[in-house]
Protein backbone atom coordinates (compact mmCIF):
# COMPACT_ATOMS: atom_id res chain seq x y z
CA UNK A 1 0.00 0.00 0.00
CA UNK A 2 1.52 3.07 -1.30
CA UNK A 3 0.18 6.75 -0.77
CA UNK A 4 2.32 9.73 -2.08
CA UNK A 5 1.29 13.35 -1.28
CA UNK A 6 3.77 16.05 -4.08
CA UNK A 7 4.01 18.57 -5.64
CA UNK A 8 5.73 16.93 -8.67
CA UNK A 9 4.34 15.62 -11.63
CA UNK A 10 4.47 11.53 -12.04
CA UNK A 11 4.33 8.64 -14.64
CA UNK A 12 1.07 6.91 -14.82
CA UNK A 13 2.60 4.57 -17.01
CA UNK A 14 5.72 3.93 -15.40
CA UNK A 15 3.55 3.87 -11.76
CA UNK A 16 1.58 1.50 -13.79
CA UNK A 17 4.30 -0.80 -14.88
CA UNK A 18 5.83 -0.95 -11.25
CA UNK A 19 2.89 -1.38 -9.51
CA UNK A 20 2.06 -4.69 -7.87
CA UNK A 21 5.25 -5.91 -10.61
CA UNK A 22 6.14 -9.86 -10.40
CA UNK A 23 3.30 -10.80 -8.64
CA UNK A 24 1.38 -14.17 -9.61
CA UNK A 25 -1.32 -14.17 -7.43
CA UNK A 26 -2.66 -11.09 -8.86
CA UNK A 27 -5.26 -11.37 -12.22
CA UNK A 28 -6.81 -7.65 -12.42
CA UNK A 29 -5.41 -4.34 -11.91
CA UNK A 30 -7.48 -1.20 -12.19
CA UNK A 31 -6.22 2.57 -12.80
CA UNK A 32 -7.42 5.75 -12.44
CA UNK A 33 -6.16 8.67 -13.42
CA UNK A 34 -7.26 12.36 -12.93
CA UNK A 35 -6.23 14.66 -15.54
CA UNK A 36 -6.68 18.74 -15.41
CA UNK A 37 -9.76 19.57 -17.93
CA UNK A 38 -10.05 22.42 -19.92
CA UNK A 39 -13.15 21.69 -21.56
CA UNK A 40 -13.88 25.85 -22.45
CA UNK A 41 -10.02 26.27 -23.17
CA UNK A 42 -9.94 29.23 -21.21
CA UNK A 43 -7.89 27.31 -18.20
CA UNK A 44 -4.61 28.83 -17.45
CA UNK A 45 -4.19 26.41 -14.47
CA UNK A 46 -5.44 24.57 -11.86
CA UNK A 47 -4.16 25.52 -8.29
CA UNK A 48 -4.43 22.81 -5.48
CA UNK A 49 -4.17 22.86 -1.81
CA UNK A 50 -4.07 21.06 0.85
CA UNK A 51 -3.77 20.65 4.32
CA UNK A 52 -0.14 18.90 4.53
CA UNK A 53 -0.93 17.71 8.55
CA UNK A 54 -4.05 15.84 7.60
CA UNK A 55 -4.21 14.39 3.88
CA UNK A 56 -1.65 11.57 4.40
CA UNK A 57 -3.57 10.67 6.90
CA UNK A 58 -6.94 11.17 5.24
CA UNK A 59 -6.27 9.01 2.46
CA UNK A 60 -4.34 6.55 4.45
CA UNK A 61 -7.55 5.87 6.11
CA UNK A 62 -9.72 5.62 3.29
CA UNK A 63 -7.25 3.16 1.86
CA UNK A 64 -7.64 1.10 5.25
CA UNK A 65 -11.37 1.09 5.08
CA UNK A 66 -10.81 -0.46 0.93
CA UNK A 67 -8.19 -2.71 2.09
CA UNK A 68 -10.70 -4.04 4.79
CA UNK A 69 -13.90 -4.36 2.33
CA UNK A 70 -11.92 -6.03 -1.04
CA UNK A 71 -9.55 -8.68 -1.26
CA UNK A 72 -6.65 -6.69 -2.56
CA UNK A 73 -2.88 -7.57 -3.43
CA UNK A 74 -1.98 -3.75 -3.18
CA UNK A 75 -3.32 -0.07 -3.58
CA UNK A 76 -1.45 2.75 -5.15
CA UNK A 77 -2.54 6.38 -4.34
CA UNK A 78 -0.77 9.42 -5.69
CA UNK A 79 -2.17 13.36 -5.58
CA UNK A 80 -0.83 16.47 -6.14
CA UNK A 81 -1.04 19.68 -4.82
CA UNK A 82 0.37 23.41 -6.50
CA UNK A 83 -0.29 24.80 -9.46
CA UNK A 84 -1.16 22.42 -12.57
CA UNK A 85 -0.88 23.21 -15.92
CA UNK A 86 -4.55 21.83 -18.49
CA UNK A 87 -3.77 17.94 -19.29
CA UNK A 88 -1.63 17.81 -16.76
CA UNK A 89 -2.10 14.51 -14.19
CA UNK A 90 -3.70 15.59 -11.10
CA UNK A 91 -3.73 12.01 -8.95
CA UNK A 92 -4.09 8.45 -9.80
CA UNK A 93 -5.07 5.23 -8.24
CA UNK A 94 -4.48 1.60 -8.55
CA UNK A 95 -5.51 -1.41 -7.47
CA UNK A 96 -4.94 -4.85 -7.84
CA UNK A 97 -6.62 -8.02 -7.29
CA UNK A 98 -6.45 -11.79 -7.99
CA UNK A 99 -10.21 -10.60 -9.66
CA UNK A 100 -11.48 -7.86 -11.21
CA UNK A 101 -14.58 -7.17 -9.45
CA UNK A 102 -12.92 -6.59 -6.58
CA UNK A 103 -10.27 -3.89 -8.62
CA UNK A 104 -13.03 -1.98 -9.91
CA UNK A 105 -15.05 -1.66 -6.92
CA UNK A 106 -12.32 -0.70 -4.66
CA UNK A 107 -10.64 1.88 -7.46
CA UNK A 108 -14.61 2.85 -7.99
CA UNK A 109 -14.35 2.69 -4.08
CA UNK A 110 -11.42 4.98 -3.38
CA UNK A 111 -11.88 7.72 -5.95
CA UNK A 112 -15.08 8.54 -4.71
CA UNK A 113 -13.78 9.19 -0.78
CA UNK A 114 -10.80 10.53 -2.43
CA UNK A 115 -13.18 13.51 -4.20
CA UNK A 116 -14.89 13.96 -0.92
CA UNK A 117 -12.93 13.34 2.24
CA UNK A 118 -9.35 13.87 1.48
CA UNK A 119 -8.31 17.45 2.31
CA UNK A 120 -7.87 19.23 -1.07
CA UNK A 121 -9.43 21.96 -2.90
CA UNK A 122 -9.19 23.32 -6.27
CA UNK A 123 -9.09 26.46 -7.78
CA UNK A 124 -9.43 27.77 -11.27
CA UNK A 125 -7.82 30.14 -13.12
CA UNK A 126 -9.31 31.05 -16.15
CA UNK A 127 -8.85 34.28 -18.31
CA UNK A 128 -12.02 35.76 -16.50
CA UNK A 129 -10.16 35.36 -13.20
CA UNK A 130 -10.03 32.87 -10.26
CA UNK A 131 -12.85 30.30 -8.93
CA UNK A 132 -13.00 27.79 -6.23
CA UNK A 133 -14.49 24.55 -7.68
CA UNK A 134 -17.70 23.82 -6.05
CA UNK A 135 -17.84 20.28 -4.16
CA UNK A 136 -21.15 18.51 -5.99
CA UNK A 137 -23.74 17.20 -4.53
CA UNK A 138 -23.69 14.15 -6.69
CA UNK A 139 -20.11 13.53 -5.24
CA UNK A 140 -21.72 13.55 -1.51
CA UNK A 141 -24.22 11.49 -2.39
CA UNK A 142 -21.95 8.94 -4.58
CA UNK A 143 -20.72 8.06 -1.03
CA UNK A 144 -23.93 6.70 0.04
CA UNK A 145 -23.28 3.82 -2.68
CA UNK A 146 -20.97 2.20 -0.61
CA UNK B 1 -5.17 26.37 19.99
CA UNK B 2 -4.01 26.62 16.63
CA UNK B 3 -6.77 27.57 14.04
CA UNK B 4 -6.28 26.84 10.44
CA UNK B 5 -7.73 27.97 7.53
CA UNK B 6 -8.11 26.21 4.16
CA UNK B 7 -9.51 27.90 0.79
CA UNK B 8 -11.90 30.32 0.69
CA UNK B 9 -12.38 30.44 4.30
CA UNK B 10 -8.97 31.38 4.68
CA UNK B 11 -9.21 34.21 1.68
CA UNK B 12 -11.94 35.70 3.24
CA UNK B 13 -10.23 35.62 6.66
CA UNK B 14 -6.63 36.74 5.37
CA UNK B 15 -4.43 34.23 6.90
CA UNK B 16 -3.88 30.74 7.04
CA UNK B 17 -3.32 30.11 10.53
CA UNK B 18 -3.40 31.39 13.96
CA UNK B 19 -3.28 30.85 17.59
CA UNK B 20 -6.68 31.41 19.50
CA UNK B 21 -6.84 31.83 22.83
CA UNK B 22 -10.50 30.69 23.64
CA UNK B 23 -12.63 28.76 26.54
CA UNK B 24 -14.89 27.70 23.60
CA UNK B 25 -16.94 24.82 24.89
CA UNK B 26 -17.65 23.47 20.99
CA UNK B 27 -16.67 24.08 17.64
CA UNK B 28 -20.09 25.86 17.62
CA UNK B 29 -19.06 28.59 20.34
CA UNK B 30 -15.43 29.35 19.16
CA UNK B 31 -17.15 30.43 15.71
CA UNK B 32 -19.58 32.42 18.36
CA UNK B 33 -16.14 33.85 19.47
CA UNK B 34 -14.37 34.60 15.92
CA UNK B 35 -17.55 35.52 14.36
CA UNK B 36 -18.24 38.43 16.96
CA UNK B 37 -14.37 39.59 16.08
CA UNK B 38 -14.06 41.34 13.11
CA UNK B 39 -16.02 41.79 9.57
CA UNK B 40 -13.99 38.89 8.19
CA UNK B 41 -14.76 36.54 10.36
CA UNK B 42 -18.86 36.76 10.15
CA UNK B 43 -17.72 36.93 6.12
CA UNK B 44 -16.37 33.24 6.15
CA UNK B 45 -18.75 31.97 8.79
CA UNK B 46 -21.53 33.33 7.81
CA UNK B 47 -23.00 29.77 5.92
CA UNK B 48 -22.21 26.86 8.55
CA UNK B 49 -23.44 24.46 6.31
CA UNK B 50 -21.17 25.58 3.65
CA UNK B 51 -18.39 24.43 5.96
CA UNK B 52 -16.37 21.86 7.05
CA UNK B 53 -14.40 21.05 10.52
CA UNK B 54 -11.33 19.02 11.26
CA UNK B 55 -10.36 18.20 14.99
CA UNK B 56 -6.48 17.43 15.44
CA UNK B 57 -6.41 16.71 11.62
CA UNK B 58 -10.22 14.51 11.73
CA UNK B 59 -13.15 15.37 10.09
CA UNK B 60 -15.41 16.41 12.96
CA UNK B 61 -18.91 18.36 13.86
CA UNK B 62 -19.93 21.75 14.65
CA UNK B 63 -21.35 19.96 17.97
CA UNK B 64 -17.96 18.66 19.08
CA UNK B 65 -15.91 19.58 21.95
CA UNK B 66 -12.96 21.05 21.79
CA UNK B 67 -11.87 19.63 24.90
CA UNK B 68 -7.56 19.08 24.86
CA UNK B 69 -7.83 19.60 21.25
CA UNK B 70 -4.91 21.60 19.48
CA UNK B 71 -5.45 22.21 15.70
CA UNK B 72 -9.12 23.21 14.67
CA UNK B 73 -9.48 23.70 11.05
CA UNK B 74 -12.10 25.20 8.94
CA UNK B 75 -12.64 24.57 5.35
CA UNK B 76 -15.33 24.34 2.84
CA UNK B 77 -16.31 21.05 1.13
CA UNK B 78 -13.34 18.93 -0.21
CA UNK B 79 -13.23 18.80 -4.14
CA UNK B 80 -9.95 15.97 -4.42
CA UNK B 81 -9.98 13.55 -7.04
CA UNK C 1 -11.31 4.48 -30.61
CA UNK C 2 -8.10 1.55 -30.92
CA UNK C 3 -8.92 -2.16 -30.87
CA UNK C 4 -5.84 -4.49 -31.24
CA UNK C 5 -5.63 -8.55 -31.25
CA UNK C 6 -2.25 -9.61 -30.93
CA UNK C 7 0.32 -12.07 -29.90
CA UNK C 8 2.83 -9.97 -28.85
CA UNK C 9 3.63 -8.55 -25.34
CA UNK C 10 2.27 -5.07 -24.74
CA UNK C 11 3.67 -2.63 -22.36
CA UNK C 12 0.60 -1.34 -20.61
CA UNK C 13 2.50 1.53 -18.95
CA UNK C 14 3.21 2.78 -22.50
CA UNK C 15 -0.16 2.25 -23.50
CA UNK C 16 -1.69 4.56 -21.16
CA UNK C 17 0.60 7.16 -21.49
CA UNK C 18 0.04 7.56 -24.62
CA UNK C 19 -3.90 7.08 -24.86
CA UNK C 20 -5.44 10.18 -24.87
CA UNK C 21 -2.44 11.77 -25.06
CA UNK C 22 -2.83 15.96 -25.58
CA UNK C 23 -6.31 16.11 -24.99
CA UNK C 24 -7.41 18.80 -23.27
CA UNK C 25 -11.66 17.64 -22.63
CA UNK C 26 -10.51 14.85 -20.57
CA UNK C 27 -10.83 15.08 -16.45
CA UNK C 28 -10.67 10.82 -16.26
CA UNK C 29 -8.94 7.84 -17.44
CA UNK C 30 -9.63 4.74 -16.50
CA UNK C 31 -7.41 1.19 -17.55
CA UNK C 32 -7.82 -2.36 -16.83
CA UNK C 33 -5.13 -4.86 -17.09
CA UNK C 34 -5.53 -8.63 -16.92
CA UNK C 35 -2.91 -10.84 -15.82
CA UNK C 36 -1.62 -14.30 -16.28
CA UNK C 37 -2.52 -15.33 -12.58
CA UNK C 38 -1.09 -18.27 -11.04
CA UNK C 39 -2.36 -18.42 -7.08
CA UNK C 40 -1.15 -22.59 -6.78
CA UNK C 41 2.44 -21.33 -8.67
CA UNK C 42 2.08 -24.68 -10.68
CA UNK C 43 0.78 -22.86 -13.47
CA UNK C 44 3.38 -23.66 -16.67
CA UNK C 45 1.77 -21.60 -19.57
CA UNK C 46 -1.48 -20.10 -20.64
CA UNK C 47 -2.83 -20.60 -23.81
CA UNK C 48 -5.40 -18.32 -25.30
CA UNK C 49 -6.89 -19.73 -28.65
CA UNK C 50 -9.38 -17.03 -30.64
CA UNK C 51 -11.45 -16.89 -33.71
CA UNK C 52 -9.69 -15.03 -36.15
CA UNK C 53 -12.25 -14.22 -38.05
CA UNK C 54 -14.78 -12.68 -35.45
CA UNK C 55 -12.52 -11.41 -32.65
CA UNK C 56 -11.72 -7.59 -34.20
CA UNK C 57 -15.87 -7.49 -34.84
CA UNK C 58 -16.81 -8.65 -32.13
CA UNK C 59 -14.87 -6.20 -29.44
CA UNK C 60 -15.83 -3.77 -32.12
CA UNK C 61 -19.15 -4.05 -31.51
CA UNK C 62 -19.04 -3.85 -27.75
CA UNK C 63 -16.61 -0.97 -28.18
CA UNK C 64 -19.30 0.48 -30.17
CA UNK C 65 -22.02 -0.48 -27.50
CA UNK C 66 -19.97 1.27 -25.14
CA UNK C 67 -19.84 4.63 -27.11
CA UNK C 68 -23.13 4.73 -27.62
CA UNK C 69 -24.25 4.51 -23.56
CA UNK C 70 -21.30 6.67 -22.61
CA UNK C 71 -19.84 10.39 -23.01
CA UNK C 72 -16.49 8.81 -24.07
CA UNK C 73 -13.79 10.34 -25.65
CA UNK C 74 -11.61 7.21 -26.72
CA UNK C 75 -11.38 3.96 -25.86
CA UNK C 76 -8.48 1.37 -26.36
CA UNK C 77 -8.71 -2.42 -26.81
CA UNK C 78 -6.16 -4.89 -26.40
CA UNK C 79 -5.99 -8.41 -26.36
CA UNK C 80 -3.91 -11.30 -26.63
CA UNK C 81 -3.26 -14.96 -27.67
CA UNK C 82 -1.02 -17.46 -27.85
CA UNK C 83 0.84 -18.79 -24.98
CA UNK C 84 1.52 -16.45 -22.18
CA UNK C 85 3.72 -16.40 -19.13
CA UNK C 86 2.46 -16.38 -15.11
CA UNK C 87 2.14 -13.01 -14.87
CA UNK C 88 1.92 -11.90 -18.41
CA UNK C 89 -0.37 -9.16 -19.62
CA UNK C 90 -3.63 -10.75 -20.95
CA UNK C 91 -5.24 -7.67 -21.99
CA UNK C 92 -6.22 -4.26 -21.44
CA UNK C 93 -9.34 -1.98 -21.46
CA UNK C 94 -8.61 2.25 -20.85
CA UNK C 95 -11.71 4.96 -20.99
CA UNK C 96 -11.16 8.02 -20.92
CA UNK C 97 -14.08 10.93 -20.46
CA UNK C 98 -14.97 14.35 -18.92
CA UNK C 99 -15.91 12.73 -15.63
CA UNK C 100 -15.04 9.77 -13.76
CA UNK C 101 -18.16 7.90 -13.45
CA UNK C 102 -18.63 7.54 -17.38
CA UNK C 103 -15.07 6.33 -17.53
CA UNK C 104 -15.22 3.66 -14.71
CA UNK C 105 -18.60 2.45 -15.98
CA UNK C 106 -17.73 2.00 -19.60
CA UNK C 107 -14.41 0.24 -18.42
CA UNK C 108 -16.38 -2.05 -16.18
CA UNK C 109 -18.94 -2.33 -19.02
CA UNK C 110 -16.15 -3.46 -21.97
CA UNK C 111 -14.55 -6.08 -19.37
CA UNK C 112 -17.97 -8.16 -18.23
CA UNK C 113 -18.68 -8.29 -22.04
CA UNK C 114 -15.08 -9.36 -23.51
CA UNK C 115 -15.30 -11.15 -20.82
CA UNK C 116 -18.19 -13.64 -22.45
CA UNK C 117 -18.50 -12.25 -25.67
CA UNK C 118 -15.42 -11.77 -26.99
CA UNK C 119 -14.30 -15.19 -29.06
CA UNK C 120 -11.11 -16.28 -26.71
CA UNK C 121 -11.12 -19.40 -24.87
CA UNK C 122 -8.27 -19.89 -22.00
CA UNK C 123 -6.32 -23.52 -21.27
CA UNK C 124 -3.89 -23.39 -18.30
CA UNK C 125 -1.08 -25.51 -18.74
CA UNK C 126 0.03 -26.81 -14.88
CA UNK C 127 2.32 -29.28 -13.69
CA UNK C 128 -0.61 -32.11 -13.84
CA UNK C 129 -2.26 -31.22 -17.26
CA UNK C 130 -3.82 -29.17 -19.29
CA UNK C 131 -7.43 -27.76 -18.68
CA UNK C 132 -9.22 -25.41 -20.22
CA UNK C 133 -10.98 -22.88 -17.75
CA UNK C 134 -14.42 -22.94 -17.75
CA UNK C 135 -16.73 -19.68 -18.09
CA UNK C 136 -18.43 -18.85 -14.69
CA UNK C 137 -21.95 -18.27 -14.39
CA UNK C 138 -21.16 -15.13 -12.44
CA UNK C 139 -19.58 -14.00 -15.48
CA UNK C 140 -22.73 -14.53 -17.95
CA UNK C 141 -24.68 -12.56 -15.27
CA UNK C 142 -22.65 -9.97 -14.95
CA UNK C 143 -24.04 -8.70 -18.26
CA UNK C 144 -27.64 -8.57 -16.44
CA UNK C 145 -26.13 -5.54 -14.76
CA UNK C 146 -25.86 -2.96 -18.20
CA UNK D 1 -20.37 -24.54 -46.30
CA UNK D 2 -17.29 -24.21 -43.88
CA UNK D 3 -17.59 -25.21 -40.23
CA UNK D 4 -15.35 -24.06 -37.88
CA UNK D 5 -14.39 -25.75 -33.90
CA UNK D 6 -12.48 -23.99 -31.36
CA UNK D 7 -11.64 -24.82 -27.92
CA UNK D 8 -12.44 -28.88 -26.41
CA UNK D 9 -15.26 -28.76 -29.35
CA UNK D 10 -12.13 -28.61 -31.94
CA UNK D 11 -9.92 -31.25 -29.79
CA UNK D 12 -12.80 -33.72 -29.52
CA UNK D 13 -13.37 -33.37 -33.06
CA UNK D 14 -9.92 -33.54 -34.31
CA UNK D 15 -9.66 -30.55 -36.44
CA UNK D 16 -10.26 -27.10 -36.40
CA UNK D 17 -12.39 -26.71 -39.74
CA UNK D 18 -13.60 -28.82 -42.69
CA UNK D 19 -15.82 -27.78 -45.68
CA UNK D 20 -18.98 -29.81 -45.25
CA UNK D 21 -21.98 -29.98 -47.87
CA UNK D 22 -25.72 -29.97 -46.19
CA UNK D 23 -28.93 -29.73 -46.82
CA UNK D 24 -29.68 -29.10 -43.02
CA UNK D 25 -32.06 -25.92 -42.75
CA UNK D 26 -30.71 -25.22 -39.52
CA UNK D 27 -28.08 -25.16 -36.95
CA UNK D 28 -29.93 -28.23 -34.99
CA UNK D 29 -30.54 -29.97 -38.30
CA UNK D 30 -26.53 -29.69 -39.47
CA UNK D 31 -25.82 -31.15 -35.54
CA UNK D 32 -27.74 -33.82 -35.92
CA UNK D 33 -25.90 -34.67 -39.40
CA UNK D 34 -22.21 -34.53 -37.59
CA UNK D 35 -23.79 -36.38 -34.76
CA UNK D 36 -24.57 -39.01 -37.06
CA UNK D 37 -21.15 -39.38 -38.71
CA UNK D 38 -19.05 -40.62 -35.96
CA UNK D 39 -18.62 -40.60 -32.47
CA UNK D 40 -16.19 -37.95 -32.19
CA UNK D 41 -18.84 -35.57 -33.73
CA UNK D 42 -21.54 -37.09 -30.53
CA UNK D 43 -18.97 -36.48 -27.95
CA UNK D 44 -18.36 -33.04 -29.16
CA UNK D 45 -22.25 -32.21 -29.24
CA UNK D 46 -23.21 -34.43 -26.29
CA UNK D 47 -24.42 -31.12 -24.29
CA UNK D 48 -25.55 -28.79 -26.80
CA UNK D 49 -26.25 -26.62 -23.60
CA UNK D 50 -22.36 -26.27 -23.14
CA UNK D 51 -21.77 -25.39 -26.46
CA UNK D 52 -21.81 -21.45 -28.75
CA UNK D 53 -22.86 -21.40 -32.36
CA UNK D 54 -21.66 -18.30 -34.20
CA UNK D 55 -23.12 -18.15 -37.99
CA UNK D 56 -20.72 -15.81 -40.30
CA UNK D 57 -18.97 -14.19 -37.58
CA UNK D 58 -21.72 -13.76 -35.49
CA UNK D 59 -23.49 -15.15 -32.03
CA UNK D 60 -26.49 -16.53 -33.35
CA UNK D 61 -29.11 -19.32 -31.92
CA UNK D 62 -28.89 -22.93 -32.52
CA UNK D 63 -32.28 -23.04 -34.38
CA UNK D 64 -31.21 -20.29 -36.71
CA UNK D 65 -31.53 -20.50 -40.31
CA UNK D 66 -28.46 -21.87 -42.27
CA UNK D 67 -29.98 -19.94 -45.40
CA UNK D 68 -26.92 -18.15 -47.26
CA UNK D 69 -24.66 -19.30 -44.52
CA UNK D 70 -21.09 -19.57 -45.13
CA UNK D 71 -19.55 -20.02 -42.05
CA UNK D 72 -20.74 -22.06 -38.88
CA UNK D 73 -18.73 -22.21 -35.81
CA UNK D 74 -19.05 -24.22 -32.89
CA UNK D 75 -17.22 -23.80 -29.76
CA UNK D 76 -17.69 -23.65 -25.53
CA UNK D 77 -18.85 -20.45 -23.79
CA UNK D 78 -16.19 -17.62 -24.32
CA UNK D 79 -13.17 -17.06 -21.58
CA UNK D 80 -11.73 -13.60 -22.96
CA UNK D 81 -10.91 -10.56 -20.55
Amino acid sequence: MIVRVQSDVFDAGAELNSFAQGRHDIGAVVSFTGVVRDTKGDLQEMLIEHYPGMTQGAISKIVQEAVQRWDLADVLVIHRYGPLKPGAPIMMVATASAHRAAAFEAADFLMDYLKSRAPFWKKEITNDGAAWVSAKDADEDALNRW
Amino acid sequence: MNVVYFAWVRERIGLPQETVTSDAATVNDLIVELIAREERYAAAFADISALRVALDQELSDFDASLAGVREVAFFPPMTGG
